[in-house]
Formats: structure tokens, C-alpha cells, sequence
């Protein structure tokens, strides 16, 4: 089974890569992926999580091409 | 019920004017457009701004603000909205965003195009990297106002 | 801060792009604009509506829309307002009111254009007769949103 | 002493009149010179008073050379 897996923003230049693919054989949790790809930390709060373009929870179990990213809080919209 | 998230400067005014034209059909029906811009400043916490970098997820982007359309077309009985994002190298004065949305009476237009510049603020995924004087730094959160 | 009584159609998006390009000296200072147009609609209280006319009465028009504008910019940091209102004859889908204000954020961009709006309806000198198939009829009072 | 009285759409309508002058002696209140100038009937909940293009109530006293108007409830803005 292999999950593609995306950063943006800040999080994409501090780990330095913008997307990558892992393997794995058994199911596992965005929490665990974290543990594959992350910075040796724990997720932390202003980690966010969107799975297949959805927002979802550490805990949320991934399955064979689904896409994963990690993203730091947004700041979109009008003004700062 | 439209959004296009573009990597070139737009003028607001000319776009929302030429997607009215195009929805004339609707002409008569619609009594109240409610519309938001949101505009780059050339200054953020104390600091001049030179310019700007905006990067969004490419495809969550649009499905995110997809579903609050339609979320908003589901708590107010609004006849249409019009969305435009900008993304990519932004000057200072251009516009960043572009809200608008028509019903026939103006207490949903107003909550409903509320509901979507708060909503697209809180959660659609773009990110600003602002060029200062002194270098880049990302910005960390949003104002909540 | 300006209010225009006008008895002529006019381009709100037009109005508020050329209002914007007279307002640059201000660009990189305002971060959000709230707006609202109210266009007449070809229907009302289940009647086909042909034309309007709308009376007002000039002096207390201008003079009530310059004190609520004071007022709201006691309320709110905003940096600029524009409203323009219509009278006399009216065709369906043609723009009666347009109430802009500019602010270096959101929260009081929209609160302020609300307020603006509210009040206007609900206070502002103006009187609609409508031209039905079968006549005309004086419009009794105001929908509440 | 002279004031101008002004009348407004279905108002003026009804009472034949968009604007007159009316003369008196002594001060004056807007409940009294509605009796000069109006329908018969005590001024309604429906006929909303201006003195000088201010919103005033029937029992302001009004002097000379002010403006008195009397009009129906305000429909103005978009919509309906």
C-alpha cells in the first residue's frame, strides 16, 4: 500500500521536501505517517491535517492511495 | 455559484460586473448583493510590506470552498455567489479576495456572504509569505477580525 | 465620506471602481471593503412590478445619510464610506442604493455597511410607488430583511 | 409667525397638498398644526413627523421660520 504524501508553507520548508510517497503493509494512522515523514515531534496543534483534500484527525486510519498533507494554520482572505 | 482561484491581479469591480452580465437572466429576481474584498495592505504587524507570496493546496482549495457554497446555498435562500482567490507574487493594493453573493432580500446576502469570507478565512488552505525590508517571514495566524 | 442623491441609473460597480481610483492615495491602508447594492426586483408581494417611482425628500435625505455616516465612523475605524440612492423613475433590475465602506479590517468593514444599510431602510426619507398591471400602489412599509 | 408644512407621497396624496405655509400668534406644537393642516383625524401612529429634516415627535414646539414635515413610513433602499 502506498499514501502520497504533501507539505505546504512553512512546514514544507522547514522539512524541506514538498511531497513524497511511503509504503507501508499494514493499516495505519495520519499519527503514524507523522512518525515516518514528521521532525521526531509529536504532531503538535498547529499541525493540520487534511486527508484526500478533507480536514481530518491524527487518528484517522489511511488506506492505499489516499493522499495525506500537512499544513501549518492558514492565512488566506483579505488583510493579514 | 462560481469560484476561481487565479495566479494574476483582477479588478473586483470589472469581474463581478461582467459575471452579473452574464447572469442577467436572473435579472429581477435579485433585490440585494452583498460582496467583500479583501486587499492587500502594505503594512502587518508595525512592518512594511513590499510584497507578497500566497500558496495554497492545489485542488483542496476548490473542493473546500465548493462545499461552503454549498453549505451557504443550504442556510440561505441565495441565488448565487461568486468567488475569486487570488494566489502567487501579490503587490501591495491588489486585491487578495473577492466575496459576493445575490438573493432577492438583503438579510441573506449579507449572512451568507459573512458566513463565507469568515469560513474561507478560517479554514481554506493559503498561506502568506510577506517580503519585508529585512526578508521573508511567514504569517502565523490570521486576525480574527 | 460621501452621499450622492442621484435621479438618473448609474453602474454601482462602475461608481465604486471610479470612487476607489479617486480614494488611491489611501491604497495599501485599507484591507477589506463591504458592500451592498439593492436593485429592484420585477416582483413583490406576489405582483408583477412594471416601474417604480421614488420620492424622497431632498435636503433631509442628504442631511439624515451624513449624520448616520458620522455615526458610523464613531462606531467603527473605518476609513472611508460611499452611498449613492437613486429617485424618481425606476425600471426592474436597475441598482437603487449602493453603500461601500472601506476599513483596514473585515469585522468593521461589514458591521459598518450593515449598519449603514439598516438604518438607511429604515429611517432614510424615501417612498416607493409601484406600477402594477393594474395600476399603482403606494409600497406600505419595508421588509424587515 | 410663519412655518412651511410639507406633505410626502401617499400623504401628500391624500391630503392634495406637497407644501403650504401657515401663519399663528402664539407657540405652536406639531400635534397643533397637524389639526390646521391634516385630515380631521389625530395625527397616526402612521405619519412620522420632521422638524427642520430631523425626526421630532407631535409634541414639539415649533417656531417660526421652521420646517415642518409629515410623511408615511420610509421604504427606501433595495428590495421591497
Amino acid at each position: 500500500m502506498a499514501i502520497t504524501v504533501k507539505f505546504f508553507a512553512s512546514l514544507r520548508e522547514r522539512l524541506g521536501c514538498t511531497e513524497r510517497q511511503i509504503d507501508f503493509s499494514e493499516p495505519i494512522t495520519v499519527a503514524e505517517v507523522w512518525t515516518l515523514v514528521g521532525d521526531g515531534q509529536p504532531i503538535s496543534e498547529n499541525v493540520l491535517i487534511a486527508v484526500n483534500m478533507e480536514y481530518a484527525g491524527a487518528e484517522t486510519v489511511v488506506r492505499d492511495g489516499d493522499e495525506v498533507a500537512f499544513f501549518p494554520p492558514v492565512t488566506g482572505g483579505g488583510g493579514p | 455559484m462560481t469560484v476561481h482561484i487565479i495566479n494574476a491581479p483582477f479588478d473586483p469591480w470589472q469581474e463581478v460586473a461582467n459575471y452579473q452580465q452574464a447572469y442577467l437572466k436572473r435579472a429581477g429576481r435579485f433585490g440585494a448583493t452583498a460582496c467583500f474584498i479583501g486587499t492587500m495592505r502594505d503594512f502587518n504587524e508595525g512592518e512594511n510590506v513590499q510584497a507578497m507570496e500566497l500558496e495554497h493546496y492545489p485542488g483542496m482549495t476548490e473542493k473546500y470552498l465548493g462545499k461552503l457554497t454549498e453549505e451557504a446555498r443550504r442556510q440561505w435562500p441565495i441565488l448565487d455567489s461568486l468567488i475569486i482567490h487570488r494566489y502567487g507574487h501579490l503587490q501591495p493594493n491588489e486585491p487578495i479576495v473577492l466575496v459576493v453573493v445575490w438573493s432577492a432580500h438583503r438579510a441573506a446576502a449579507f449572512k451568507a456572504c459573512y458566513y463565507l469570507v469568515e469560513e474561507l478565512k478560517a479554514n481554506a488552505p493559503f498561506w502568506k509569505k510577506e517580503t519585508l525590508a529585512t526578508g521573508t517571514r511567514w504569517v502565523e495566524s490570521n486576525t480574527s477580525s
